[in-house]
């Protein structure tokens, strides 16, 4: 199942749901967001969420900024 | 006591600090700390570019309210679903609502940010949207429901300074609601005049993250925001064409 | 620890404060403690019209330091004479030399300002002159053996702030001995420009004592010699046409 | 004898000394100075200096100055 | 030749002229002919409030396009209207399009311009836009096909001048239409500094209009618009921290 | 007529022009004809560096009045043997009073140029001194017999323009002789804004013999003076903070 | 039949056309523009257009403008 | 005999005067000046002021200026 997660595509481990590709990018879960097709997926619906394919994801965490 | 109050919060400090552009994340808390600030902006990217675990332990660690930015965002749709995402990753619903029209100059696009300012207000969000110097588009965003507005002086990073005191004047005349001077801040003086202007606070970061001593500049900032503010509040003397003795004339010997 | 040295002597502060044009001197000791100020200037007058018993007893208990003034005085003879009976009043040979040549903008008469600083560095005093803000005087002055100069930012009491921001800047960098601002300053902000000019501190009076409230602006002159001065050791951001981003753009997300 | 203070003219008692000018003027001679035809008259001085006919004298006190 | 072209027509004059504010209409042909233009706004108004026979005589005379204004609406419906009764009026599809958000400042609404412009522009108008100073809604105003853009320098009448030449030089960048300053000049020097800054001509009315003497004035901005514009021409000298010496050093005598 | 008199000599046009810096001589007329100058300033220097020849001839040719300078001069004593060397080669008792302070800013040295002027006024030398833009300083030059009083707006050849506007206009109530602005002109709109504030004339040479066209600048300054002395004369408008309205408001429709 | 013409009331003849109406009010007919509730009435369509009960009407000229 | 002229020491033929100098140095000799030894030499006295031993002369001419 291909999948885009920030900007590259990848095969994602079918079965798989958005919580599932937050841990495997992060173990620090705090204040991350992640938007899937353009949608914001809430933290509470990451593991009730799974990746379907050609979803767009974007794993987001804090930068300093201005 | 003269407490700066945006949508019900209070701040003792008028010096907003904006984050990016230091040199390491290692001096952010001296910065933090000689500023006085109490809000900081923050970002959301890519979780790869990202620097979350030093900057976000500092910032807990300082205990200043997060004012997430919506930078980079050319679209009113960009900048809500950023605004929404940040909501999500740093759970306040406070917004530095950027949206840009022009890469080189980095100057907001009023059509697309008044969209993104109504969208987010009726989302619930604290918008504090960063637009050009007129008025007429301060009032209107005040109008829909900013909790504040956030004119610039100039370019983001152009260290130049307010362009237009006349219209930073004029809209302090327009609006109820606070103004924050947001962007071109150079040095000490373009902050105390901001205050003197009548701003209520002060937005500024690539003058003290980029300056040759970032935490030398933040207690400049400090003293500065604090000046301009006791000034506007004293009162200042009227401008005259000549001069006015300053020592009394009477009984002045003949020598 | 970044203290002015003025002839041999140490201060904390760098404000200089005339104490002319405040409505009554119940307030004094109150305006130089928010002032945060080391020296306050004083002037003497026939004995009828002057105030001396408040006055002294006020700087007596505030321990600052005394700086007789030249005001008025139109001819060397007359400023010399009266830097000498300043002496015996005031006990101190320290003397702010003001030579003025118009009653209506009271600007300093360079060739009778020269002639009176030769004659009291001659006599030993510590002279900090009143000039123009004419490069070549200045050195001509430090040349002579002033302590200290003091270039005018805009006519005494006008309140129009610096009106010549690049002849202060190469003022600084034709003397080596201490410049002070001197007149013309209306509210922080100017003060605050005056330091980052490179000046070493600034005098002023009428922008506090005719303040609408001028403990209030005493303090906020406290805070703008100081942002200023900070500032200027801290080095400012280059002054750019175009934006520079506060926010990363590596990372930016599709959305 | 004639002589003008502080630029009224008035009339001095014979034998009167700058000293006892300063003293009918104030009670408080700390920080006064005194002109005496245009020269500084230094405070060790005012009792050996008597006053003569025609003197132009200038009593001076503190005031605030800028 | 240097000729100004506006949407195919060209001008040999870079300056255009507003009528409004004349003491009288009887100098009124006076002043055409001393500035030299060949562009002069006019406006609707009701017939009993108008001055239609002797305005028109003159202007028909003087062999002037006329420029009808919208000013006064604060609507996108009240401008589009009133731009379709001025071209029934003056047989004329051009129009500088007037939408005000504040009847203090007379500041344009971007918002309500923006929808007027493209109607107008959709209807076949060659539409003129008096907009705020800020170079997105410029290039907005430019994108949607407006004729030229027409930035203020200034609230109208206010004579402050162009308050922001950082922004009028970005906007000179961003579009390719020409750029007008439009509003706010108060004398020559306004005029002239316009064009330098790439300005393509000069829209005012007041500052001749209102002048002590129209005529001489009417005079004086043909030549500060032409002065400025060949000095833009012409390329300007560097500005220089210190001098440069005028004459040559080179066999300077030993005297 | 609106003519400039100095020392009795009636002048139609306002700006004197000096001849320095040209790329080469070839061009020299023409910018002398574009200009409209009727008066030029030139040097003397050792003949093996000299260039009379062709400068001469086309001085001659466009029948110019010469106003030799003494440029290069530091001290009283060399500034006027310069000028009675310059009385002998040009036949003109008129000079261009220079005495340098300073080799990186070619500042005037106050106290050699009046003990100079003082000198060559004994001597029956028509004098226009190049001083400083200090009102004491130019009253004291027009007391002792100098024929205008020329004061800069910023350094030679910085083109950094008028620095401090209210000194000149406080040089213009100061003195009744003819004030020139002289050094620091960069581009038409300083021209014409020295006009304003009153000034009789403008000396240049840099702006225009170094401009990227100089004869488009000599054009272009030939208008700038000339917009700003109409300017002058014509009255300007007052400035006012809030709008006025340029189309009446009466008659406005209900649309 | 009640129009209101430039922002007054008034009763216009019955059969009136908006042609009438301008010229009951100048003999100068060019250079003027006529809205009716809103909408423009080109010159052509002036003696064409017949005056309704309630209209709004704006007769307008041209004056000098900024 | 030396002198010096704008700068440079030089043999001076015996029994020369300024104007025999300056006809050396250029057969233009209108708008040309001469200083000796800090003085104006009069285009009228040239030829009536002999050369000395250690003259320093200054022989100038035209040029554009500021």
């Amino acid at each position: 199942m291909r999948i885009t997660v920030n900007g590259r595509s990848l095969e994602a481990m079918p079965g798989w749901s958005v919580g599932d590709l937050v841990r495997s990018r992060t173990e620090e879960q705090r204040r991350v967001a992640v938007a899937r097709n353009g949608e914001v997926v809430p933290r509470g619906q990451w593991d009730s969420t799974p990746l379907a394919e050609g979803d767009l994801i974007e794993v987001l965490a804090p930068v300093a900024g201005g | 006591m003269d407490q700066l109050m945006i949508a019900g919060e209070k701040f003792e400090s008028r010096l907003v600090l904006g984050t990016g552009g230091l040199p390491s994340l290692d001096v952010l808390d001296k910065v933090i700390h000689c500023s006085g600030t109490e809000m900081v902006t923050v970002a959301l990217r890519r979780i790869e570019a990202s620097t979350s675990g030093p900057l976000l332990s500092v910032l807990e660690r300082c205990r200043v309210r997060l004012l997430p930015n919506t930078a980079g965002c050319m679209t009113a749709r960009e900048a809500v679903l950023t605004a929404k995402l940040a909501r999500e990753a740093f759970e306040t619903s406070w917004v530095k609502l950027e949206v840009i029209g022009d890469e080189h100059t980095l100057l907001p696009d009023p059509v697309e940010l008044l969209d993104a300012a109504e969208q987010l207000v009726a989302d619930g969000f604290t918008v504090l949207p960063y637009t050009n110097d007129d008025p007429i588009m301060a009032r209107r965003l005040a109008d829909i429901g900013c909790a504040a507005v956030m004119p610039l002086g100039s370019p983001i990073g152009s260290g130049l300074g307010i362009r237009n005191p006349h219209n930073i004047a004029l809209i302090r005349e327009a609006v109820s609601v606070p103004v924050v001077l947001d962007a071109g801040i150079g040095t000490a003086s373009d902050a105390a005049l901001a205050m003197e202007l009548g701003c209520d606070a002060v937005l500024l970061a690539t003058a003290v993250t980029r300056a040759h001593d970032p935490e030398l500049m933040a207690t400049a900032m400090r003293d500065a925001v604090s000046a301009g503010r006791l000034a506007y509040r004293a009162g200042r003397i009227p401008r005259r064409w000549h001069a006015q003795a300053s020592t009394q004339v009477s009984g002045l010997p003949e020598l």
